[in-house]
């Protein structure tokens, strides 16, 4: 007896979406230190990124890694709902199969796709998520801004997530925006599929995936905060400097029994996986994004960025 | 022992309920719970409503899903219909295929989705497929059971009569008495076929349920709201149609 | 000799596999055009040999031989079941066509035929009602009705009067000692009323015991009346009650 | 009509149907029309189910799955049953709810989510209730015609011998009248329950669905594939106990 | 004078708002203890009358008066049903049963009255079996076995012996005449034998015409044999026959 106890550990509960870009939350918690730095984390998974934005709303849960764009969408409507870090950017990357793939043959132009309309007679198809979603505004981006195809020869279908990967190893897609670690996972599974741009071919610094926390917890818990940000950073750089043991950690949550650690690993190392910390990067990124979308007529107004942003943990986090 | 309802008082009572309904929701949204924008209250729909109408989306959504509702249902009822009194009527084919339907059955539409995609492509055949089969198996379940029930006397008088053959005895006894139950499962069915269209719709082919879900990814949750309450009055209208044509059908019973 | 028209010979009936019989060696064969009165205690099997002779229960054991003739337009089998057994989704005049359905005739004279038939048991006035809305008796008339328009060579009856009051009774009875005799139908008529049968049959079949066999099978000249009638009836009541049982 | 087969006889037919079943299957699969990553053959199932057991997952969601269908089954037949008898016996309470429910009918399940989350959180009692919620459907429709066709002649005799009140009539005439079509509703209820445990536990709750889901996200379609058999081995052993137990209790039925 | 249980003034039945009425006028007063026969053709309104006399069907006009008395261990009124309506779910003595059932008495008791009815009706036997294993007459008799043995007040029979054979009839009639002298029970008894209703009623009521009244109602002599009998069996007959319509 004597022993003073330390302080309750700050319990949080973190949505997540299965996806690579949330490997710093899996490290982070499967390395211990959360734990370590007094914070009790429950992790909490969702298959989608509106579905965490609703459970934060209705205060279920106090943190996420999601999608930026929910984010700044459920802010516009009232959600008290700010970014602290980021965790990746740049991983949605175009992925092509069969003839298409073929007809390319590594370069997308303009001319490759008429061909390709010419030979077949039918549109490119190209499997993206909703308009206004990200997704579908950066691979319109690439589309119409970089290769600069011609509107009539592409057909775009939204569809959910899942769906696209299937759609496009069934052969229903010619080409579909994935991300990793399905990019991985697909080209394993079909030698025809090959990757026609990178995240930053199709939209340079493109937003991904960030942290999300809800006003109440910054107000009650700033330096759990900060400690969880730490731990955010330590994991990043355990990604890029030992992606071996990162897969193995992350393993664990994403694909446990799956996937093995070795096409993990592969994903970490693919150019689809670009993790970075650090948000203030993120808000020139978005807004120029935001202004693409305004363009395309996918969105209706601007919403403001910068405002959304709260630099001061992962500042607290990175100083000394 | 149910006394039937003058039409003016059920008619009240009906508005009088959906008033309840809709106040407690338009409470419920406002009261602060979930920011309003995330749960929108009733009064939102009318402004999404113009909105939509005016972009043409609404009218060609709502065309897509009927015309993929339409087929599905049609399609899972007939097929439904057909395998459950199938079942019912043959032994050995019952024996056959009991199992194989025990390990299709519980397969979710999300599952099927793949094969639909392989099948049919992204194409509006994929959809209808989708459907039909949530509404095969309720078809094919009510029709079973309902087929195994009917009266066996009236299947004897059937054979007394010279109505033992096959189709005599399906058209003029099997069926005509297990019709109330068919027409229930064929009621079910209408309602789990609305369910579905979402699911079937999740793939990119255009519809009611890809708007609602491309906006509800969007966290438009109005529009959401918008064809929710269209969905709503659609099948509503197919409910209460049917029911009328029930009516009709079952006058013989007391 | 006239030829038989059913042959019964040795049959012994059944329900379930592993119940006990309810009927054993029964030997019948009955002429063509005869009209035989079946009676026998509440229970013992009429209904069950009914149903055999019209080929709707299987025998155990025995052989069960039918000739029948096959007129165009004509049943060879008809019966009328002791419940009426109508159709709940057919209105009465729908229900009593339900026989005539698949004959080769017009629908000139299936209607003819279904109208004729709602008169001779006094329902013309009937045939657009639910069988819901008649009462007991005109349940049971339908059921006749349905059986006499498809003017079947051998008609099953399974108490056909049993609902009836003694006037309606009486007449249908008369119409169809009418019809027996201008058509030549064989007959097999199940009663639980020995008069009835003593008034209608010109041959009475006891059925009796337990299991039940044919314990009196004895020739009747139909239609007398005054001390033979009741001779004849007296006799019956004594040979069921000798053989009273269930 | 039908006569009931030789205990053999079915068992062989039933193993026969699911032989060329698994044949069709395993022949699809290897014949390269489908891409095999997308539908893996049956032999691939045992391999997968050596390595999902050694690790512990199978066991762990399968529990978590039945825990969350058989009380969300438990709940909207229940309920089903109740709300639906209601309606059925009360004519002012079915005038008053018949448009509300039109309403909420055709309100799939993915939409039912965030009310979900935001009445339950991120919990298993969110999934049983998307599960009961589908399963009410079907239980509320079945047992509303069922009773609705209960014979009004046997209503009439629970008048005649004191048994016209309430819970008499309830459970004396009307529920044993209606049990059959009630049973054929349970039945296709159960079916459903599995159906739906899929898209009740898309977001977040561990069990057989969101395991079929994650697998299926990774395309690791031999797990999706032996989550499927899972589900309808599940599925077939209830169906089965659950057709047993329906034929001892409707032993009177001819 | 004894005091009248029954007590029907100028009432008027039909089904249905818009159809012509069944019963028109009818005035009647049973006494206490009475055993009272309601003949008259087919589809008069018999069953009708029983029904409304029950509660089961409402009249639509005039005023139905019974006066109950409630017994413990007893229901104030019973039926027999013309079909014998079995509850196709429970077994026959569960059938017999249902009456019983919320009445305060033991099992034991319970148990008891079911065996003794089921006695009574000879289906001892039987208690086990589903009603459709039954035979037509069976049936029947579980309805008379499941009327009696809640020893109503007031016993309302619609044609309960109408399937029976003669010797099955004829006892029953008799345990019904002993239950009747013994207990005192009003009894309202439909049937479509005329003998049967001089055999057994001590008041004759006949139903007649369309829309059909009273058309008789004379005092009887029950258990009278003979000459006497018959007078008064052809006077009903022709009572009836003059008002045969239907
Ligand atoms: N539900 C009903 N709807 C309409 N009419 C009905 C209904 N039930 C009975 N009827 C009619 O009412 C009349 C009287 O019927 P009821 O059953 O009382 O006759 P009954 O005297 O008992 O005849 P039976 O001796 O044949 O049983 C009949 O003409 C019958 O057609
Ligand atoms: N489905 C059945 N299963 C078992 N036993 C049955 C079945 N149907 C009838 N029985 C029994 O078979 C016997 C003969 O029945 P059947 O109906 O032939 O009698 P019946 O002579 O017509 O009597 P009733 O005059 O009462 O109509 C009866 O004892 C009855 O209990
Ligand atoms: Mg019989
Ligand atoms: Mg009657």
């Amino acid at each position: 007896p004597g022993l003073a106890r330390a302080a309750d550990p700050v319990r949080l509960e973190v949505g997540y979406i299965p996806i690579l870009a949330a490997a710093p939350l899996f490290i982070l918690d499967g390395e211990g230190w959360a734990r370590e730095a007094g914070i009790e984390l429950k992790l909490t998974k969702f298959e989608s990124g509106p579905h965490a934005i609703q459970a934060m709303a209705a205060g279920k849960i106090d943190a996420m890694y999601a999608g930026v764009a929910p984010v700044l969408v459920a802010r516009a409507k009232g959600a008290d709902i700010s970014v602290i870090a980021n965790s990746a950017v740049e991983e949605m990357v175009v992925a092509g199969r069969g003839q298409f793939a073929k007809a390319l043959g590594g370069k997308a132009t303009p001319e490759s796709f008429a061909k390709f309309v010419a030979d077949n007679g039918r549109k490119v198809k190209i499997g993206t998520q909703p308009p206004g979603s990200v997704p579908d505004t950066v691979l319109r981006h690439w589309l119409f801004k970089v290769v600069k195809v011609d509107p009539a020869t592409v057909d775009i279908i939204s569809m959910g997530i899942d769906k696209t990967q299937q759609a496009l190893l069934a052969g229903a897609l010619d080409a579909a925006t994935i991300r990793e670690p399905t990019v991985t996972v697909t080209k394993q599974m079909d030698p025809n599929v090959s990757l026609l741009a990178t995240g930053a071919e199709m939209f340079p610094n493109q937003p991904g995936t960030i942290i999300a926390v809800r006003g109440e917890v910054i107000k009650q818990h700033g330096d759990a905060l900060t400690k969880l940000l730490k731990a955010h950073v330590r994991a990043v750089e355990l990604i890029a400097k030992d992606p071996a043991r990162a897969a193995k950690v992350a393993n664990e949550y994403l694909g446990k029994g799956l996937m093995d650690a070795a096409t993990l690993e592969a994903a970490f190392r693919s150019p689809g996986s670009k993790f970075v910390a650090d948000p203030h990067g993120v808000v020139p990124a978005v807004e120029n994004m935001m202004a693409y979308t305004k363009e395309i007529g996918s969105a209706e107004g601007i919403i403001p960025v910068a405002e959304a942003f709260d630099f001061r943990f992962y500042d607290a986090a990175v100083a000394k | 022992m149910r006394q039937p309802l003058k039409l003016h008082t059920s008619v009240a009572l009906s508005a009088l309920g959906v008033a309840v309904f809709l106040l407690a929701w338009e409470a419920l949204a406002r009261s602060g719970v979930v920011p309003s924008g995330l749960l929108p209250s009733p009064s939102a729909v009318p402004a999404a409503f113009v909105a939509e109408v005016r972009a043409g989306t609404w009218q060609t959504m709502v065309l897509a899903s009927l015309s993929h509702y339409l087929s599905g249902l049609f399609l899972g009822t007939v097929l439904g219909i057909a395998f459950g009194t199938a079942a019912a009527m043959w032994g050995v084919w019952d024996a056959a295929q009991a199992w194989v339907v025990r390990m299709l059955r519980p397969i979710p539409s999300i599952a099927w989705i793949p094969f639909a995609i392989i099948w049919f492509g992204v194409s509006e055949a994929a959809a209808t497929f989708l459907i039909a089969l949530t509404v095969f198996w309720i078809n094919y379940y009510a029709t079973y059971a309902a087929v195994r029930g009917v009266d066996k006397d009236l299947i004897e008088l059937g054979y007394a009569f010279g109505q033992g053959g096959l189709v005599p005895r399906l058209f003029k006894i099997v069926l005509p008495g297990a019709l109330p139950g068919i027409l229930s499962g064929v009621r079910a069915g209408l309602g789990q076929g609305w369910m579905t269209v979402v699911a079937a719709e999740l793939f990119g082919i255009a519809g009611l349920g890809s708007r609602m879900s491309d906006a509800s990814g969007l966290l438009a949750t109005h529009i959401v709201v918008l064809y929710m309450v269209t969905i709503a009055a659609l099948y509503g209208v197919c409910d209460f149609l049917f029911m009328q044509v029930q009516q009709r059908v079952l006058a013989w019973q007391k | 000799m006239e030829k038989s028209v059913i042959d019964l010979k040795g049959v012994s009936i059944g329900y379930g596999p592993d119940a006990p019989p309810v009927l054993v060696e029964v030997d019948l064969s009955v002429e063509r055009g005869s009209f035989v009165a079946i009676v026998g205690p509440s229970g013992v099997g009429k209904s069950t040999l009914l149903r055999v002779v019209a080929g709707l229960h299987k025998a155990r054991g025995g052989t069960v031989t039918i000739h029948e003739t096959n007129k165009p337009g004509h049943r060879p089998v008809s019966l009328v079941f002791q419940d009426a057994r109508l159709l709940p989704w057919r209105r009465v005049a729908k229900n009593v066509r339900f026989g005539l359905e698949g004959l080769p005739i017009g629908t000139a004279e299936r209607d003819e035929r279904v109208a004729a038939a709602l008169r001779l048991v006094r329902l013309d006035d009937y045939g657009r009602r639910w069988p819901y809305e008649l009462s007991g008796g005109q349940r049971q008339r339908v059921g006749i009705a349905r059986a006499l328009a498809v003017d079947p060579d051998i008609l099953l009856m399974d108490e056909p009067f049993g609902a009836l009051d003694a006037i309606t009774r009486h007449s249908l009875q008369d119409e169809l000692r009418r019809i027996h005799r201008e058509t030549g139908k064989t007959i097999l008529f199940v009663t639980h009323d020995l008069e009835e049968a003593v008034h209608l049959a010109d041959r009475i079949i006891v059925l009796g015991g337990s299991p039940a066999r044919i314990v009196r099978d004895v020739r009747n000249d139909p239609g007398r009346d005054g001390g033979v009638f009741r001779e004849q009836v007296e006799q019956l009541r004594s040979g069921i009650a000798d053989n009273y049982s269930i």
